[in-house]
């Protein structure tokens, strides 16, 4: 990964050297080994230049305000943040001509918060030795493989090809975990309705309605949010009754349904680990068996399917089976 | 000071429960937040940190103010208050427990928060020591012990045991109702503890920054040109505010019933960007404004207003929850305040 | 803890297109084919005007089943819109039952204007299905109930 | 705030025999927002509107619920009341409870509480009424047809005669279309050029008919009374204005190898020439590609030869810009491309020909002048064998789904008319099923089998061979249930017919819609076949679906009939119940452009305060209520909420459910 680093760091200083770009988009070392936050540098200011298994922020939803700002940007994208960039683009929320994309290698993000659900806490400073880390912590050193303190986004990997890029620096080849992708909602799906109805019901009693899946989503770029506008019928600030949470999260997935790129920054950033992702997932699941695959964010030009209808398309009776 | 078997910790609760409503860390999908004990309750003691902070047990995250009944034309005011009978807090570490004093001097003035009041005068509060501190803890730049935090009874869990030392009044009733399940200890076990985990604070990565760098001159820092760096990646989202157990802003929303209108308040975020907004539009149009007011009123306003005690308790959980990784520690590093530069 | 004394007195939201399913309901009345007085129809355009807050909206309110009612596809006086709600609706009825709500308390049905007796026999099929299930409980706000 | 009156109506017994009006008049009295309510035996009657109209004066009522029959029924009638009484039509709400209460519900408790339920929910959406105004357009009175052959000319020709102005564009050097190329017509079997070029005369001579032929529409912008259309006039290289149509010049170009598409390619022509002998307009065009001028600048003969200087090789592609109210999508049709059948043999041989090559074959003005005489070698062919259906009714994907309609017929008529002049020919047809209603249509085809003798074979032909020098047409007699081989000296396929591809494009320009097979979707199959879904755009002819001359022309003359009914208003008046848009809400994403079936949505770049003194120039929607037909399915498309539609608003529907939810 250092070589990467090494790499990236070189093209950033090149371009912003000669002129090219005038400013980029990646990340910034933080004062742990984790706390890595996106960050914009400028020619005189490369210091803190990261890129290290803690890098998972999506860059992407960064561009709908710099792009507006004038002046061309260096962007560095994994895989998976490509497609929510092109998914941007559809919707004519970035200036394309300002932005200059790299697509880097990515090999999985590891997640802090996995270390500790797996015992390991105090943590100082995180290791990579081949599939396993080596963990310094305040109470000894602890080893996990990488494997198992990936991220949650990055279990189920679905791309390693890149929708987008004007150039590339990957070194090795990419994981890409797609046939596990839909796993998840498969086990929810076979439940009973009572036992879906209790599992999302503890999973959404713990919603602080923080907003942060929604801030962090590429999806979500509306200049005022339905759920802040109070004349929209629906706007809440509190976790006032679970009646709030669920349909805080349906309508959130459902505003995002067909344009959600599956980037997994909704399960990310929940303070609470609630899988957000298995909502949002399972809409894309349901468009692709209903209406043909379909990824947003492959193609700038695709329609996505929840505007698209075709006349033969199955009626919610048949997907559903909500006759007796 | 007595102490009470780890296996017999549920009877505890359920004897605790039998008198008054209990309200500890349960788990729940695998989070550990502050819930309402009953005979299912997962709870763990062991956890640290909680996700959410317990100032939900005084100031809730919603919490209905007022209802209006709606009889066709006829509007009926309906006050909501209701007496309040005594319950129990227990698990709060050190911080959250420093950070009642801050809410204390928010809610307990004039004009003086009768919601508030009502509940913390029958909260009985039951503290526990940190036996294992997490890197992303500073409470002792703050000035707090969280080997010993205080409360109505103090609690350690050691070897296999609950140490509990009564503080108070209120805390020698509780302790009389519990006093089958214990036995009488001298707490040498405690005082080793706290010394181990007192050698394991100097080692805290966080333990050196000096909020006081924040007492200088307050208009330079305001118009300091790090805010806007330190803000970029800021997302706006209410994360660090919701799981702070200090920060006290609300705002009143109302809500529609079948017969009538519910009036409440709920958690509000300086973050937002419709926080405080107003006809006129919001006080703070950008989210470098709203960034720095957060950091401003924890480290400057508030001690300003009350007597240098900084609304910030270094419980560390924005470190851990911010999204982005933003938080307080790196700001007050960037201003200087890092004892290793 | 509230005791529920009274036998709970079920509740459907019915969202009507102007140009088919509402003249449809329109004829089953003047057909005096009867359907449960539980049935409120709400008139839209268009089914394709039915957001799915409206839907999770009257369940929060209290409804036991909501039902949408449009042209038969193909038939749209717009052309187009019931090809939406088709979509839209099977994504969002399935979504609700993968959160656990019963797949039974919503439905969507196509009545043309001439289909007087289709309308009230949907009517009465649905409010049977919802009398079985009994109360919404699963999408409740409990703020709404009394 | 709001004071609200609520009338409700007996309808006699029909509503008060089951419903207490007393008790809903009571309870919605009672009603936030209610300063009155009364009840009243038929609210409809002279007396019950009187009524209406006095209370809005007395108690200075700002919106009015009727509770009363279907809003179907009377709501026009009382949104009449109310503007005569001085409110805004819109501020008129119905509550339907008779048909969708007393006159279903026995039980007078159960219905009347339903009946207040469904009052109250009236009155929890006229709270939120806002007075609405249908906006006024002109009306460019002058119409376009897209498309110059017999749909186009038929529908210029009766827009014309009822005076207006009309426009036809035709991309092909001339009008008439596929008409102009069919040798004879059923079921009468008149010629088809006797009949179609006095018409193709008319428009020349029409003043108010204009012909931009070998032109295209380059742009469409703007909506019903008001398009803005760009018109790409290609350039022919001859002045319009100056040729006379002599033909000089077409005899002295020494280029004569360009394929003859008036003759389907069965022959060639000059590299200048004049389609047709009647071509309107009746002026020469160069073709590009052959010119040895244009391509190598090394001829100009034609230049030297013209008498009156028509010739400009340097002419180019020019536009015009018009005007107009309405326009006629009239684009037609060609056979479909073979490619997918290789089992007829038609790319290898010769004698394999479509009908619309039999056409030609037949006519006196076509490659053989009228003699029937076989492409290969010229020589009169003896056994003729027709295949119908090839690529019609076609569920392989090779071919077309649809049955092509016209094949059938003109089989028949193909026979009927090779037996009657060369009696001495064999003439057989494989069909899967015969397909002639119409007037004189089954009739036409018996004569075929019973006066003509025509052989016809129920079954699919497997293969086409050559073997000798003879097509061996090989195929299944379903009848007799063998396999039959014929040995034939010509074979006709009776190709399917599809849209003529120009259509999609066309269809994007006017933003129509085109179903699966690329005809154009009319606006409702059965009641509204003529028109788009977009209003002021019409269709005619096979744009829309196959037909044949006499269906073609039908449809033509409704168009017509359509367009000039709405040229005829000086003003429309539009739906005020449309969608609008907040713009401070907007984000631009196109999502909701994207399910308008109207297109009635655009986007513009505005300027937009944004505190500080600031602007930001942010891409938003835009709709136009002109075209917006009410649908509202980019109200819910929009994930922002920044789209709403008037008289049915988002808070309005909210509120519906919150009354209706209320117990």
């Amino acid at each position: 990964m250092q070589k990467i680093e090494e790499l990236m760091y070189k093209r950033a200083s090149e371009m912003l050297e000669s002129g090219e770009v005038d400013r980029v988009i990646a990340w910034k070392k933080g004062e742990t080994c984790y706390d890595v936050s996106p960050a914009t540098f400028t020619k005189d200011n490369l210091e803190g230049f990261v890129y290290d298994a803690f890098c998972g922020a999506n860059l992407s939803k960064y561009l709908v305000e710099e792009s507006k700002k004038g002046g061309k940007i260096l962007v560095f994208l994994k895989p998976c943040d490509t497609y929510s960039f092109n998914q941007l683009l559809s919707e004519h929320r970035i200036k394309r001509e300002n932005v200059y994309v790299i697509g880097i290698e990515c090999q999985g993000k590891i997640d802090a918060n996995k270390l500790q659900k797996k015992g390991i806490d105090g943590i100082l400073s995180v290791e990579e030795k081949g599939d396993k880390l080596t963990v310094k912590t305040l109470y000894g050193d602890k080893e996990i493989a990488f494997e198992e303190a990936l991220s949650v986004k990055c279990e189920t990997c679905k791309s390693k090809e890149f929708a987008v890029s004007d150039e590339t620096i990957v070194l090795n080849e990419m994981r890409d975990n797609r046939e596990k992708r839909f796993e998840a909602v498969e086990r929810l799906e076979k439940m009973t309705e009572e036992e879906r109805y209790a599992f999302w019901q503890a999973e959404l009693s713990k919603c602080i309605r923080c907003n942060a899946c929604r801030n962090v989503c590429p999806a979500c770029t509306c200049t005022h949010c339905v759920f802040d506008n109070d004349k929209s019928g629906i706007a809440g600030k509190a976790n006032a009754d679970s009646f709030e949470e669920k349909l805080f999260h349906i309508i959130r997935s459902y505003h995002v349904a067909g344009r959600c790129t599956d980037c997994g920054e909704c399960s990310r950033v929940c303070p609470q680990n609630i899988p957000l992702h298995l909502i949002n997932r399972k809409y894309i699941k349901d468009m692709n068996e209903f209406y043909g695959e379909y990824q947003a964010g492959a193609a700038v030009t695709a329609l996505n399917p929840i505007v698209d209808f075709t006349k033969e398309d199955v009626e919610a009776a048949t997907v559903v089976g909500g006759k007796k | 000071m007595i102490k009470i078997k780890v296996s017999l910790l549920d009877d505890l609760y359920k004897k605790i429960a039998e008198t008054y409503p209990l309200y500890l860390p349960v788990e729940v999908a695998g989070e550990v937040n502050y819930g309402k004990y009953n005979s299912d309750s997962k709870v763990r003691l062991d956890v640290l940190k909680t996700v959410k902070s317990p100032k939900d047990a005084f100031f809730p995250q919603s919490e209905n103010l007022v209802k209006f009944k709606v009889d066709g034309q006829k509007i009926e005011v309906i006050d909501v208050r209701e007496e309040a009978k005594p319950f129990v807090v227990m698990g709060v570490r050190a911080c959250d427990y420093k950070a009642f004093d801050v809410l204390d001097r928010v809610f307990l003035v004039d004009p003086l928060d009768t919601y508030y009041q009502t509940k913390r005068e029958a909260g009985i509060v039951i503290t526990a020591a940190c036996g294992r501190p997490d890197e992303t803890c500073f409470c002792t730049v703050f000035g707090i012990d969280p080997t010993d935090p205080k409360g109505d009874v103090t609690t350690w869990l050691v070897d296999g045991y609950l140490y509990w030392r009564a503080n108070t009044a209120k805390g020698e009733e509780l302790t009389k109702a519990v006093s089958s399940l214990a036995e009488e200890t001298d707490g040498k076990a405690v005082d080793k503890q706290k010394e181990e985990v007192k050698k394991i604070l100097k080692k805290l990565p966080n333990a050196d920054i000096k909020p006081e760098v924040f007492d200088e001159n307050m208009l330079d820092l305001f118009h300091d040109k790090k805010w806007q760096k330190l803000s970029e990646a800021c997302l706006g989202c209410g994360t660090c505010t919701f799981v702070c157990p200090t920060c006290q802003c609300f705002d009143i929303k109302e809500f529609i019933t079948n017969d009538g209108v519910n009036r409440f308040r709920c958690w509000d975020s300086c973050m937002y960007k419709d926080f405080t907004k107003t006809a006129g539009g919001q006080p703070r149009p950008t989210q470098m404004q709203r960034f720095r007011q957060r950091f401003m009123h924890k480290l400057v306003y508030y001690p300003k207003n009350n007597g240098g005690l900084y609304s910030c308790v270094g419980c560390g959980r924005c470190v851990k929850k911010c999204p982005q990784h933003l938080n307080i520690v790196k700001v007050i590093k960037a201003f200087g305040g890092d004892d290793n530069e | 803890m509230q005791e529920i004394t009274t036998t709970h007195k079920p509740l459907i939201v019915a969202f009507c297109c102007n140009w088919c399913s509402y003249a449809g309901a329109d004829l089953a009345g003047s057909s005096r084919l009867s359907y449960p007085a539980e049935v409120k129809i709400i008139r839209v355009p268009c089914s394709c005007r039915v957001n799915p807050i409206f839907v999770l909206k009257a369940f929060q309110r209290g409804a036991d089943g909501v039902i949408l009612c449009g042209c038969h596809p193909g038939d749209c006086h717009y052309s187009t819109g019931n090809y939406h709600t088709r979509r839209r609706m099977a994504l969002m009825f399935s979504m609700l039952n993968y959160f656990g709500i019963e797949k039974e308390r919503t439905r969507i049905e196509w009545v043309s204007a001439a289909e007087g007796a289709k309308f009230s026999q949907v009517m009465n099929d649905f409010a049977k299905t919802i009398n079985e299930l009994g109360e919404n409980r699963r999408l409740e706000d409990l703020r709404c109930k009394k | 705030m709001q004071r609200i009156g609520v009338f409700i109506c007996h309808c006699g017994s029909n509503i008060a025999a089951t419903v207490d009006v007393e008790r809903v008049t009571e309870a919605l009295a009672k009603e936030p927002g209610v300063v009155y309510a009364v009840n009243y035996q038929y609210m409809c009657s002279e007396n019950g509107q009187q009524l209406i109209k006095n209370a809005i004066a007395e108690h200075r009522l700002t919106g009015i619920v009727v509770c009363s029959c279907s809003p179907r029924m009377h709501e026009a009638t009382f949104r009449k009341t109310a503007e005569a009484a001085g409110l805004n039509a819109y501020m008129v709400e119905i509550a339907n409870i008779r048909e969708q209460c007393s006159w279903i519900h026995k039980d007078i408790e159960e219905a009347t509480e339903k009946a207040i339920v469904l009052a109250r929910t009236a009155v929890a959406k006229i709270l939120l009424d806002k007075p609405l105004t249908a906006g006024e357009t002109g009306v460019t009175k002058r119409a376009l047809v897209i498309g110059g052959g017999i749909a186009g000319i038929q529908a210029a020709l009766d827009i014309a005669d009822a005076g207006y102005e009309v426009d036809i564009v035709e991309k092909r050097p001339t009008i008439g279309g596929r008409m102009a190329q069919l040798d004879k017509t059923f079921p009468t079997l008149d010629c088809s050029a006797c009949i179609l070029t006095p018409k193709m005369v008319d428009c020349a001579q029409s003043d108010k008919i204009n012909i931009f032929s070998y032109s295209e529409v380059e742009e469409v912008k703007g909506f019903v009374g008001n398009f803005d259309v760009k018109i790409r006039k290609k350039a022919r290289h001859v002045d319009e204005t100056k040729c006379t149509g002599c033909g000089v010049c077409m005899a002295s170009c020494p280029s004569k190898k360009g394929l003859n598409e008036f003759n389907m390619n069965l022959n060639n022509r000059p590299a200048i020439y004049i389609p047709f002998a009647q071509a309107i307009p009746n002026v020469a065009i160069i073709d590009p590609e052959q010119c040895l001028k244009l391509k190598s600048d090394k001829c100009g003969l034609c230049q030297r030869k013209c008498g009156v200087g028509a010739i400009d090789y340097k002419q180019e592609d020019s536009f015009v810009e018009r005007k107009y109210g309405a326009i006629v999508v009239a684009t037609g049709f060609r056979p479909i491309k073979l490619d997918n059948f290789n089992e007829f043999g038609y790319a290898d041989n010769k004698d394999v020909v479509t009908s619309l090559e039999l056409e030609r074959l037949m006519n006196a003005a076509g490659p053989t002048k009228g003699t029937l005489l076989r492409p290969s070698d010229g020589k009169h062919p003896k056994v003729i064998t027709f295949i119908q259906c090839v690529g019609s009714r076609d569920v392989s994907g090779c071919g077309k789904p649809y049955c092509s309609k016209i094949c059938c017929m003109y089989t028949a008529k193909h026979a009927m008319l090779i037996r009657e002049k060369y009696p001495d020919t064999e003439v057989h047809v494989f069909y899967i099923d015969i397909r002639t209603p119409g007037k004189n249509y089954d009739e036409f085809y018996r004569r075929a089998v019973e006066q003509y003798g025509v052989d016809y074979i129920k079954g699919m032909v497997g293969k086409v061979y050559n073997e000798n020098g003879k097509l061996m047409v090989q195929g299944s007699d379903l009848l007799d249930n063998k396999q039959i081989v014929i040995p034939s000296d010509l074979v006709v396929l009776a190709t399917a017919i599809e849209p003529d591809p120009s259509v999609r494009d066309i269809a994007t320009k006017l933003t129509i819609s085109i179903d699966t097979n690329d005809f154009l979707t009319e606006a409702h199959a059965k009641l509204r076949p003529v028109e788009s879904p977009t209003a002021g755009v019409f269709l005619a002819g096979v744009c829309q679906g196959p037909k044949d001359v006499p269906e073609t022309v039908s449809q033509a003359s409704a168009c017509a009939s359509k367009v000039i009914g709405l040229l005829a208003k000086d003003k429309l008046k539009g739906n005020p119940c449309v969608s609008h848009v907040d713009e401070n809400m907007c984000t631009g994403c196109s999502q909701c452009e994207q399910v308008c079936p109207y297109g009635a949505i655009t986007y513009i770049d505005k300027e937009f305060r944004i505190g500080g003194g600031k602007t930001e120039t942010r891409r938003v929607a835009s709709v136009n209520p002109a075209v917006c037909q009410g649908c509202g399915a980019c109200t819910v498309t929009c994930p922002s909420g920044a789209m709403d539609l008037y008289g049915f608003s988002s808070a309005q529907i909210l509120k519906e459910v919150e009354a209706i939810c209320k117990r």
